[in-house]
């Protein structure tokens, strides 16, 4: 409705179609990259997709080798997904050991894994709540993926916001949407919700999206907006 | 490119100050909590003091000086929400430039007359937005610009999001766009003058 | 005699509560600041006040609606955003980029890093008390700049014009000349601002040692973007992991030496020049024409099962897009890794011990969008 | 119409004065409702647009609009504020601006009381506001307004000093305290040549007494949302922001006066009323221009660079001007002398004073990180 003049938005190219087709063909508008094309999709079909992130094991000389040299007696489960383009090494820890192997990561010479990229909260529903962190090290240029996971019943993790002071606000974040308490942290109030809010978490699965009301305005005179103009 | 103008709401018809206040049997949930914080702020328009002292024959100029004056300089207060704040600005800005209108942003409430609620109210600001309502002085008017603020635009369906900011205050004026653009708002603003002169004597 | 203290006259900290709505919260943003007469003794950042769930939205679209949450996110780098989660389903799908997608891409989203600084030097130089000269300097280059946008994509604000796996459309005929033309407007307008802020005495005195934040603590903090350089971490994301074509260009970084505001302001301003020749290198190697979305591009957007964590280089700090997907045509989890957000929890450290207008400009000097901050 | 203390009219010296004041406080309040105009307009062309267009010819009905529309706003007190401070603030503001304008001789015969220490009359009534701003800020009862008025009663007392220290330089140079006798003395010369220092002290600290930026921290919108005036509206705070205007035409005035030779300088005094007064107003329309410039194109200065500022650069830089005038009188030195070393001084205040604002050693510049080309060639495609 307000483009300017002498531009329209006409695709010269089409992302279903294929290039030859589309380059010359300026009359498909293109409101959607799905449109029907030739080509049939690459994709297999729906049920042969499989239900797991393929994961294999890290190649030798890995991270996590380094890692369990850095916290001996841990137990962790170390695999990498190959969408990940080998480039991070995921670490499965369970949450009793979580403490030792950040206070690992961030002080060991060998990782020095300075920088908490990213922390996340998932909700995987029946297997329960995962913690997901991205390390990563400016100088030894790797990077760590740690997940901890526990059940809804149970949700506490130990707070790392000691040993990552980037983790502070995540923590209260995740807290807020997953209502996984961060054990030890120091001032775990909600965050993104008001402040008296403590009940109610809206990235879980089973909080449900609200319904769109039919009519806006509660107190709206009838007949308004319908006048003149 | 229009924007739509709604009439003043009518007062609520029931009165919740004189209702005895039940003591709550269990310990409200932070939703119950927040409920009761989101109720909408009735519209009062208020009397002006010249209506009661000066006579009839006199009041017909004298409103239709008051509607030009008025609708000569509406100052919105800056309170920028969303990402139709960005487009806001863009309209106090050089290109579009609002202070041809007369209109100029002012940091108080007190000292403003139109409220521009520019994006996503949701239900944490929605308090604030209330109060700052309140602040301001009669006559006030607002604006509900963009899609968000007119009905909750793209985030309408999240629990976080008030569906459009006339569940809490009056609107005046809806300009649509996801964001608008500055030309809207400014129609907006015009459509705001027009109503301004339309209920001059109301 | 015993001389007694009148508990009247005790000196108490006083709590100021800025925000929601403040001029100088950049949007609504919450801080109660305690301070002793003007000194700050502590505080305490609120957000959440524009809390509006992008990411629970997005789990109930498919990838292609999710584009326009990123916009909406991230709204004064849209195409940051869009690149990011883009770059993430395309990791997911394996899929290859066209070159030439490649080169808009890298074309636009600097260009979007030019007008994000510009809105940047604009509300600082607001911030720090010019009577909106700043802005009306900066505005019209942005407008420039979004008349571009708005001719690829349609739109001013919220292009959602990066697809997964190329772009949404063919950019106009005239689309490297009208690049060629702003880049002139954009650089006199640098130079506007340069003129007006840059070594102005009074601008410089009230940036300069405040602030102040070391390698270790930004580090510590996870600050990212020019809040790390400007801390003396020469890190981007361009350089050190390099995503779609940004290991073709020769550029260089700016790195701050004191870590304080006026650092902050000089990398991005910095940033802009290399922005600009960043621009000129890509407009030079972009093919003149091809396809702009793979040939082997499926007709529905469907993900096999996997997890992945894409990150790009944003106007303020490092996006990423964590992206966990079981697979079908929707997310299942997504979260946004916002630099604003992680910046913004440095405030209180960086804060206390100062003077309460200079709260006013080491919070400027984040350069936070609340929208990327609560998402 | 203010030809009332021309000796020709007939009637009792009061009676002149209440009806004087009367007609300046009318004609300034429409002359600082234009001011605004003036303001928005120049400051538009400086921000690359164009200001108010649309009311009235080039805008020109704006100030009225806005004046009838303040004026029928609704009046708000706040529930928690003190009223009588609150009600009362407006008035020690408002009352002090306007009686400045007895000891203002507009041109040689307008004038509405000839005081023999104008000068004196006109510093010490400019410096009451401050008691209007703290009442303001403590009346309001909100944390901003506080904090405003506090900054304003510090600012403001720390600024008169240096501005009664270059006055008093003037006052040796001229040997006489009233304003009419300082504009005769500039029939050949203004003051401005004699006392550059002098004058650069007055400018800076004349801003700083009508808080126009850089000095506008009582009232800076990004820190303090307004400040005093935060809490009023309607037409409390249009007499605020009158007030503050009429401050700006007050110092304007006397900087013309004092140091731009008035009406007296360049013409003489014989060239009519007319000429006079326009002479008075484009003078005065410097200073405000020059107001308005710095507001456009200045940053704030934080409240501890604004008071070591006063105090370590103005005041001893006022007093090494007294001292140089002293030297002046009792050896007798011929004009030039005083205004090559006035000038001198004023040259070495114009370098230090930004720099005493900014401490410490010379910044290190950034460094650049090369980033070369590691990928593939270009036009690797198609």
């Amino acid at each position: 409705m307000t483009l300017p003049e002498g531009q329209e938005p006409d695709a010269t190219s089409d992302p279903g179609a294929t290039p030859e087709a589309a380059a010359p063909a300026p009359e498909v508008a293109a409101e959607t990259p799905a449109k029907p094309a030739a080509e049939r999709p690459v994709r297999p079909a729906k049920e042969a997709e499989p239900k797991e992130a393929p994961r294999v094991a890290p190649p030798a000389g890995s991270i996590n080798e380094t890692l369990a040299a850095a916290a001996p007696g841990v137990v962790f489960n170390a695999y990498m997904v190959p969408e990940m383009k080998g480039e991070c090494v995921t670490v499965e820890v369970s949450r009793d050991d979580l403490t030792a192997v950040m206070t690992a990561a961030r002080d060991d010479e060998r990782l020095d894994l300075k920088y908490l990229r990213c922390l996340s909260g998932v909700d995987w529903q029946d297997e329960g709540l995962e913690v997901v962190y991205h390390l990563w090290s400016f100088t030894k240029k790797h990077s760590l993926q740690v997940k901890t996971r526990v059940t809804y019943d149970d949700a506490n993790v130990p707070s790392i916001a000691t040993i990552y002071p980037a983790a502070d606000w995540h923590e209260r974040e995740t807290r807020d949407m997953f209502g996984i308490n961060f054990e030890g942290h120091w001032n775990l109030v909600p965050l993104l919700l008001p402040e008296d809010m403590t009940d109610h978490f809206p990235l879980r699965k089973d909080n449900p999206l609200q319904e769109i009301e039919e009519w806006q305005g509660e107190n709206l005179r009838d007949g308004a907006g319908e006048g003149d103009e | 490119m229009t924007a739509q103008k709604a009439a003043p709401p009518t007062l609520p018809e029931k009165q919740v100050e004189g209702a005895p206040v039940v003591a709550p049997q269990r310990e409200q949930t932070g939703i119950e909590r927040e409920a009761e914080r989101l109720t909408p702020v009735p519209y009062e328009p208020g009397t002006a003091l010249y209506r009661q002292i000066l006579p009839g024959i006199l009041q017909v100029p004298a409103d239709a000086m008051l509607a030009l004056s008025r609708k000569s300089s509406l100052w919105p207060m800056t309170f920028g929400l969303a990402c139709c704040a960005i487009e806001m600005i863009a309209t106090f800005m050089s290109r579009h430039d609002l202070d041809r209108f007369g209109i100029v942003p002012w940091p108080s409430p007190r000292q403003s007359d139109v409220m521009i609620v520019s994006g996503t109210g949701t239900k944490k600001m929605a308090p604030a937005v209330k109060l700052l309502y309140e602040q301001m002085p009669n006559p006030k008017w607002v604006i509900a610009m963009g899609a968000c603020a007119t009905n909750g635009g793209p985030y309408t369906r999240y629990d976080r999001v008030v569906q459009g900011v006339d569940k809490i205050i009056p609107v005046d004026v809806y300009v649509p766009g996801c964001p608008p653009r500055p030309e809207a708002l400014i129609d907006g603003m015009l459509a705001l003058q027009h109503k301004i002169m339309e209920e001059r004597n109301k | 005699m015993v001389l007694e203290r009148d508990p009247a006259l005790e000196v108490v900290d006083m709590p100021i509560n800025m925000g929601p709505q403040h001029p100088s919260t950049h949007g609504v943003f919450r801080m109660v600041l305690v301070v002793n007469g003007e000194k700050i003794v502590d505080l305490v950042p609120h957000i959440g006040y524009m809390h509006r769930g992008g990411e629970k939205l997005m789990e109930a679209m498919d990838f292609r609606q999710g584009i326009g949450y990123c916009d909406r996110t991230e709204y004064l780098a849209q195409f940051s955003a869009e690149l990011a989660y883009c770059l993430a389903v395309e990791r997911l799908m394996d899929l290859q980029v066209p070159e030439r997608a490649e080169y808009i891409r890298v074309i636009l989203t600097e260009m979007n890093r030019l007008s994000s600084h510009f809105m940047f030097a604009g509300a600082f130089g607001v911030d720090a008390g010019v009577f909106a000269t700043s802005f009306t300097y900066a505005f019209p280059q942005r407008e420039f700049l979004q008349e571009v946008f708005e001719e690829v994509s349609g739109d001013r604000l919220m292009y959602a014009y990066f697809r997964v796996g190329g772009l949404a459309w063919e950019v106009p005929d005239n689309f490297v000349q009208r690049v060629h033309e702003v880049l002139v407007h954009s650089a006199q307008g640098l130079k506007d601002i340069d003129d007006l802020l840059t070594k102005n005495e009074i601008f410089m005195a009230r940036c300069q040692n405040i602030g102040n934040f070391s390698a270790d603590q930004a580090i510590a903090y996870g600050l990212s973007g020019p809040m790390l350089r400007a801390s003396g971490v020469p890190w981007d994301l361009r350089k050190d992991e390099p995503y779609s074509v940004y290991d073709r260009f020769n550029f260089e970084i700016p790195v701050g030496n004191y870590g304080d505001v006026y650092d902050r302001y000089l990398v991005r301003m910095e940033e802009m020049r290399q922005s600009i020749s960043i621009i000129e290198q890509a407009l030079e190697q972009l093919p003149p024409d091809g396809p702009i979305v793979p040939e082997k591009m499926p007709r529905r957007l469907r993900t096999p099962p996997g997890e992945v964590y894409a990150k790009v280089e944003a106007p303020r700090g490092e996006w990423g897009v964590y992206l966990v997907s079981k697979g079908g045509d929707k997310p299942y989890r997504l979260k946004m890794r916002s630099p604003s957000f992680c910046n913004l929890s440095a405030l209180r450290d960086m804060t206390i011990g100062q003077y309460l207008a200079d709260a006013v400009m080491i919070l400027g000097s984040m350069d936070i969008v609340l929208c990327d901050v609560d998402r | 119409m203010m030809l009332l203390a021309a000796p020709s009219i007939d009637m009792p010296g009061w009676l002149a004065s209440i009806i004087g004041l009367v007609a300046i406080t009318l004609v300034m309040t429409v002359g600082v409702a234009y001011a605004t105009w003036y303001e928005r307009k120049i400051i538009a062309r400086m921000q690359l647009r164009l200001g108010p267009t649309r009311v009235g010819p080039f805008g020109l009905l704006q100030p009225i609009a806005d004046m009838v529309k303040l004026l029928v706003k609704e009046d708000l007190r706040p529930a928690t504020a003190d009223p009588v401070a609150f009600e009362l603030a407006v008035f020690a503001i408002f009352i002090p601006a306007f009686i400045a304008f007895v000891a203002v001789p507009f041109t040689s015969d307008w004038l509405i009381s000839p005081l023999p220490l104008s000068l004196v009359y006109l510093l010490a009534i400019s410096g009451l506001s401050f008691i209007g701003f703290l009442m303001a800020g403590w009346g309001s009862d909100n944390k901003y307004a506080l904090l405003g008025g506090m900054r304003a009663a510090a600012q403001l007392i720390s600024y008169e000093i240096p501005l009664i220290l270059a006055m008093i330089g003037v006052v040796m140079v001229t040997a006489s305290a009233d304003v009419y006798q300082i504009i005769l003395f500039q029939d050949r010369i203004p003051l401005i040549a004699l006392q550059p220092l002098g004058f650069l002290i007055f400018l800076t600290a004349s801003i700083a007494e009508v808080e126009r930026p850089p000095f506008d921290i009582p009232t800076g919108e990004s820190e303090v949302a307004g400040g005093v005036f935060i809490e009023f509206s309607g037409i409390r705070w249009s007499m605020f922001q009158l007030t503050s205007y009429v401050n700006m035409y007050v110092f304007a005035l006397l900087g013309a006066f004092v140091f731009l030779g008035g009406w007296e300088w360049p013409f003489g005094r014989d060239i009519g009323w007319g000429y006079q007064l326009l002479l008075t107003v484009v003078k005065m329309s410097l200073f405000i221009f020059f107001y308005l410039w710095i507001r456009a194109s200045f940053p704030r200065m934080r409240v501890d660079q604004l008071m070591s500022y006063a105090w370590k650069v103005l005041i001893p830089f006022a007093l090494l001007q007294i001292f140089l005038n002293g030297l002046f009188i009792v050896y007798d030195a011929p004009g030039v002398v005083l205004a090559a070393a006035s000038a001198a001084g004023a040259a070495a205040l114009a370098y230090l004073a930004f720099r005493s604002v900014r401490r410490g050693e010379p910044r290190k510049p950034l460094r650049m990180v090369p980033v070369r080309a590691t990928g593939a060639p270009a036009r690797s495609a198609t």
